[in-house]
């Protein structure tokens, strides 16, 4: 019993709570309300009111996604060319392209599944091409690229000495990061030597992608407070 | 027993049942909303590289927005957008949105309704200003294909996307007739928070098809875009909550939640500072929990 | 056949993105124009493959009587939406009657095994928020212009989708927290540089300095002042040089092996997406 | 002969159609100017008569209207490029925008392509069909004047440029360098695996997390605890998820060999059958059929937090002696790690996600960055198919460090900067 009351307040307070914001501030605000706080129980511990609210989630995001889909992409882009465009090797390419996506679906049919490797194929080999180039062009060559310049920076005819410590940082920094990543070389000598520093600067870069990360959950997490005290509460403006 | 009472006490306080954990950092961001302090914005290059792109574009330019982001994002990126969406309307620039995330789309028509007097409708004020849909912004909605439909938006915009967001045909669309492809845009201000967004938009409308960008990213992105900026492939970068109170101010938005928000921002980090202090202090003074022992609390 | 296929498929797939890339020409931009529409329209029926499965998985959850009153249920709701929908028939009573046989064939697929799961509400529950959302998109929602301000479906968005996704990873504030109490040590030399830089990097980014600065007498403002200046300044630092620096090692190395596997994929030496060897 | 015709043709004529076009702008000019100051009342004009003039002449039109092919492309597009007016900033200053108008003769009727801001001087007309002569004026309209908001603002129109016309290119010019390095390095990726095929032993260094495998799956033998092992959060198209079962393999052969317990929970039914495969392999190879259960590796969910729940539960009930977190992971990595550290458990992880390595890094005991997870699956595996490769890679970087560090000396040296060798356009 003593682990049951304080349970059984919490739930009368939030019921009144609810019906009070529904009452003036509408159904909306009082769904989301009831929504954030059902997730947030789960802090406590894991309940099957978060286990209700988990589940609408599921189901809701795939029904979002199915009718997004269905008029901004099979509506609009299949379905539309399919009924205006004349015949000719446009429509025919759409046709296919429809055919490909049902054969996708077949992938429910455990006996026929297997033809849904087809339309893998074009996504796995699309994918595959495109990104062979655009990461190559994007991420090694205009990487490299930008590498090559001269360590000194020159403001207005004075050396800049911040630019310039951060040039030489730069450049060590990336070819000390690359030789850690050499495998065919034993890390020994000069090289190892190289590969040692390379790894600190990978732990600087892994740190600030800590630091931002933190910023970043802790972010979403003062856009629900926000919601529940101003939105919701309406206890700040 | 042999580390001492010092060491037992260090061990306790690590084996914290973590609800405290969670409710001392429940505190750390609700109570500044309640504070009358708003702290100092330091501007950022990088934000203010942007805005200085942004300010070189004259009067009617067209810049492309696209909105890869969903609601869990959108603390980070609304108000990010709710000042870009500001500055195109005073300066006249025209908007075409667009989204590689389907929320997106809607996200970009919360953010014009926050910013415009009355609801979102063919015609929307702002500051007395009226503005059409179809001449002065358009919202060519959701497509799939992730960064495909980048690469199909390089040979023509209307193929990648036949209709926009209302379902009206987009050759209908008077800011439509003018832009064949990236270049008859004069700027693509990405605002995404993760794949696809706006690594693939440097990929592949940057670096492909030479259009200028700029970015506004989650936190979580922030660091991974960097080398782009710094190589100029990006023309700024907008990073996190922080990123969008800096331009929140350099745009003049009265009142973002961006600005609004940075106390509890403050906070939160300071408390996850001192926790890795007091973790470590623990660590080093309290002695390595033994490994075989594994029976600490969760 | 089974193997032979995909493997043609995805070598001329791959192969026309990388020519299209040197060889402006056609047919190769053309190709790859239709290739690049494919994708689209594939991978949104690989969503809808997706939503359809979790509506297998949760039938399965439910139990034979169960599942008999849930599928008349279901599809009493979907009658009403189709009946309800707008006049454009490609525009709502399609797609509805799309699901409404997809779903009566799963229904009847997962009969036989169907067995009652612990979890059987929850399956329910996922069931009635995916046809409630599916009915109030394409029936009730006027057609093409279902995503209006103002909609059924911009309704459900706002209240439940928004609150839900959000606070879903609004969670992750508190892990983050638990974790760098409990996880976060500096047990060897790279562990403390990545707390340094990341202790700089939190400082520096918010206004700290300035804030612990209101809070004392204005004697010792101005050193908080300069601890502000300082720490945002290593922030900048940290990450215009030294972060930008690693992440492009990264990125080179990243590149590469995106540019051998690609290779490997597009030559058929790598096979395992479409089952192995 | 009609190849000379066409040249000789198009040349002479030009000149009186330029002619014709001078005299039509300036006709063009006057009327609009006459029909603006007809539709104006004559109070207003008297009032301040600099103003209103501003306001009713229209900017000087632009000249040098030059249209060519665009370059490099599969065809469709010209470029079209003006000088700016010469009221643009100066002189009455007061252009509003530009026009760029279309037709098929210099003689019009031309219809318009696109509107541009002031201070534009180039626009790429992308709506063209190849091997038709097209000729372009531009049109400057001049900025609305705010006294007089029911005039139209006036406009002039340029002469007409020379024909352009359209076509595709065979080869993009500025992408060779690029082509390049594709050879280079698709090369060195097939001969190294075809090497590797043919049975030489390439060498790969060592990694400090492979070293710690066995020592930590000899823990678990000794504790009597579980060994769990995740890989990752995606499904089998993810080259991070095939590398983590390919290292899996490696972890259930010494289990069986050592006799310990192995618990794979996956997140994607696709993943279970490869896995499944891969560990039942495992297990015949060490010679322990009969210690295989199917069950080892089973599917949770595929919700992404769904899945994280589930495997935190695992971890606290059944507090394993050591996990292996091998794939592709994101916002759950912290959960897992976190939760697996606080059971005092041994952790190695491996993964190519930049945002979630400082989660492994400060949390686990050995850590697998990035390319190091598929240089691992290569080294455990020894299959050629990815020793080769690893090895290209490898003259990719070496080249890469070569141009990298001499180019910066160069550079730095003041003797030629390199770096527009890498420039792809």
């Amino acid at each position: 019993m003593n682990i049951r009351l304080p349970a059984i307040i919490v739930l009368i307070i939030s019921a009144v709570l609810f019906a009070l914001s529904w009452n003036s501030y509408g159904l909306a605000v009082t769904l989301g309300a009831f929504f954030t706080l059902g997730i947030f129980s789960f802090l406590y511990k894991d309940n099957p009111f978060y286990k209700f609210c988990e589940s609408v989630f599921v189901g809701v995001s795939a029904g979002y996604w199915f009718v997004q889909l269905y008029y901004q992409n099979l509506l609009a882009k299949l379905i539309d060319t399919l009924g205006t465009a004349s015949f000719g090797w446009i429509w025919i390419a759409y046709l296919l392209a429809g055919i490909f996506g049902f054969m996708m679906l077949m992938r429910l049919a455990p006996k026929i599944g297997w033809i849904s490797r087809w339309p893998l194929a074009v996504i796995v080999g699309a994918t595959a091409g495109l990104w062979f180039i655009t990461y190559l062009q994007s991420n090694a060559m205009r990487q490299l690229e930008n590498t090559i310049m001269p360590i000194q920076v020159f403001t207005g005819g004075v050396l800049d000495w911040y630019q310039t410590i951060g040039n030489i940082v730069v450049a060590f920094g990336t070819v000390t990061g690359v030789v850690y990543f050499f495998f065919s070389k034993e890390h020994k000598g000069a090289f190892g030597g190289a590969a040692k520093i390379g790894i600190w600067f990978l732990m600087i870069t892994f740190g600030a992608s800590f630091g931002y990360t933190v910023m970043s959950r802790m972010s979403l997490l003062i856009g629900r407070v926000d919601f529940l005290f101003s939105d919701w509460l309406r206890l700040v403006q | 027993m042999a580390k001492g009472t010092q060491g037992g006490f260090w061990q306790r306080l690590m084996a914290i049942d973590r609800r405290v954990i969670f409710l001392a950092v429940g505190i750390a961001v609700s109570a500044p909303f309640f504070l009358p302090i708003s702290p100092k914005i330091h501007i950022t290059p990088e934000v203010e590289s942007l805005y200085n792109a942004l300010k070189e574009l004259p009067a009617g330019s067209k810049v492309l927005f696209p909105f890869d982001y969903d609601p869990p994002s959108a603390p980070e990126l609304q108000p990010m957008a709710v000042a870009a969406i500001t500055y195109c309307l005073e300066n006249d620039l025209k908007m075409v949105i667009m989204g590689l995330w389907p929320q997106g789309p809607q996200q970009a028509n919360l953010a014009l309704a926050s910013v415009i007097e009355g609801e979102v409708g063919d015609v929307i004020t702002y500051n007395g200003k009226t503005f059409k849909y179809g001449i002065d912004w358009v919202n060519l909605g959701f497509q799939e294909g992730r960064e495909f439909v980048i690469q199909r938006m390089g040979s023509s915009f209307a193929a990648a996307f036949p209709r926009d967001y209302r379902g009206t045909p987009v050759d209908e669309l008077d800011l439509m007739r003018g832009v064949t492809n990236f270049n008859n845009v004069d700027f693509v201000f990405s605002l995404s928070s993760g794949y696809p967004g706006t690594i693939e938009w440097v990929q592949l409308a940057g670096d492909r098809f030479h259009a200028r960008i700029g970015a506004g990213n989650t936190a979580v992105q922030a660091p991974m875009v960097y080398p782009y900026y710094r190589a100029g492939q990006l023309t700024g970068i907008l990073g996190g909550m922080k990123g969008a109170a800096e331009f929140e101010v350099l745009v003049g938005v009265k009142g973002g939640f961006g600005t609004r928000a940075m106390l509890s921002q403050t906070f939160s980090h300071a408390i996850i500072i001192f926790f890795i202090i007091v973790g470590n202090i623990a660590f080093f003074v309290g002695g390595r929990p033994s490994r075989l022992k594994g029976t600490e609390e969760v | 056949m089974k193997r032979e296929i995909p493997l043609i498929i995805t070598g001329v797939v791959g192969i026309v993105f990388i020519v299209q890339f040197f060889i402006p020409h056609e047919p190769f931009s053309s190709l790859s124009d239709i290739f690049s529409d494919w994708f689209s329209i594939i991978e949104a029926c690989a969503i809808w493959l997706g939503a359809l499965n979790l509506i297998k998985l949760s039938l399965d959850k439910l139990g034979k009587p169960m599942l008999l009153v849930t599928s008349a249920i279901v599809v009493v709701a979907l009658i009403v939406g189709i009946v309800g929908a707008p006049d454009e028939f490609l525009a709502g009573r399609f797609p509805l009657i799309l699901f409404a046989v997809a779903f009566l064939l799963m229904a009847l697929g997962q009969y036989s095994r169907s067995k009652m799961k612990p979890d059987w509400f929850f399956a329910l529950t996922t069931i009635a928020s995916f046809v409630i959302m599916l009915i109030a998109g394409l029936a009730f929602s006027g057609g093409r212009t279902f995503q209006e301000p103002g909609t059924h479906y911009d309704y459900l968005y706002r209240s439940v989708y928004t609150p839900l996704s959000s606070t879903m990873f609004a969670m992750l504030a508190f892990f983050v927290a638990s974790a760098s109490y409990r996880a976060f040590r500096a047990r060897n030399r790279e562990a403390a540089m990545l707390l340094v830089a990341a202790f700089f990097v939190m400082a520096g980014r918010v206004p700290l300095a300035e804030f612990l600065g209101t809070l004392t007498p204005d004697a010792f403002s101005g050193a908080w002042a300069t601890t502000g200046g300082f720490l945002s300044g290593a922030a900048d630092w940290v990450m215009n040089f030294p972060n930008a620096a690693g992440q492009r090692a990264i990125m080179i190395g990243i590149a590469l092996g995106i540019v051998s596997t690609s290779l490997r994929i597009i030559l058929g030496i790598e096979r395992s997406h479409i089952g192995g060897e | 002969m009609p190849t000379p015709t066409i040249i000789s043709a198009r040349r002479p004529t030009s000149h009186p159609r330029v002619f014709t076009a001078v005299i039509a702008t300036l006709a063009l000019i006057v009327a609009f100017g006459a029909r603006n100051v007809a539709a104006q009342e004559p109070a207003e004009v008297t009032d301040t008569t600099a103003i209103v003039e501003a306001a009713l002449t229209p900017p000087a039109p632009p000249a040098n209207i030059l249209a060519d092919d665009a370059p490099n492309d599969a065809g469709g597009a010209i470029i079209v490029r003006w000088d700016k007016s010469p009221d643009e900033g100066a002189g009455l200053d007061n252009v509003g925008a530009y026009q760029l108008l279309r037709g098929r003769s210099p003689n019009g009727p031309f219809d318009t392509v696109g509107t541009m801001t002031a201070g534009m001087t180039e626009f790429n007309d992308g709506d063209v069909e190849d091997g038709i002569d097209y000729y372009y004026v531009v049109e400057v309209i001049a900025l609305p004047s705010p006294d007089h908001p029911n005039v139209e603002p006036p406009v002039s129109i340029s002469r007409p440029s020379q024909p352009a016309r359209s076509s595709a290119q065979w080869i993009h010019m500025g992408r060779l360098n690029s082509l390049l390095a594709v050879v280079i390095l698709a090369s060195s990726i097939l001969y190294f695996i075809s090497k590797a095929k043919g049975g030489e032993k390439l060498f790969i260094r060592k990694i400090a997390g492979l070293e710690a495998v066995d020592e930590a799956v000899g823990r678990a033998t000794e504790m009597g605890r579980k060994i769990f092992f995740i890989p990752g959060i995606q499904d089998m198209n993810n080259v991070q998820t095939i590398a983590g079962v390919t290292i899996l393999g490696r972890v259930a052969k010494m289990a069986a060999t050592y006799d310990a317990k192995l618990d794979v929970p996956v997140p994607r039914s696709l993943v279970m059958v490869a896995a499944r495969e891969t560990v039942k392999q495992a297990y015949l190879d060490a010679g322990r059929p009969d210690a295989y259960d199917e069950d080892m590796v089973h599917y949770l969910t595929d919700d992404q937090f769904g899945y994280a729940a589930g495997v935190d539960g695992m971890f606290v009930r059944q507090k394993p002696a050591t996990i292996f977190y091998m794939g592709a992971f994101f916002a759950e990595s912290l959960i897992l790690a976190e939760t697996g550290n606080s059971i005092g458990a041994i952790q190695i992880a491996g993964t190519a996600m930049p945002a979630q390595l400082p989660f492994f890094v400060a949390a686990c005991d050995y850590t697998l960055i990035g390319e190091e997870l598929f240089a691992a699956s290569a080294y455990l595996s020894r299959e050629p198919k990815q020793l080769g490769s690893l090895k290209g890679q490898d003259v990719g970087k070496f080249f890469i460090l070569l141009f990298a560090i001499g180019g910066i000396l160069l550079a730095t040296f003041g003797v030629y900067n390199i770096s527009h060798w890498f420039l792809v356009r």
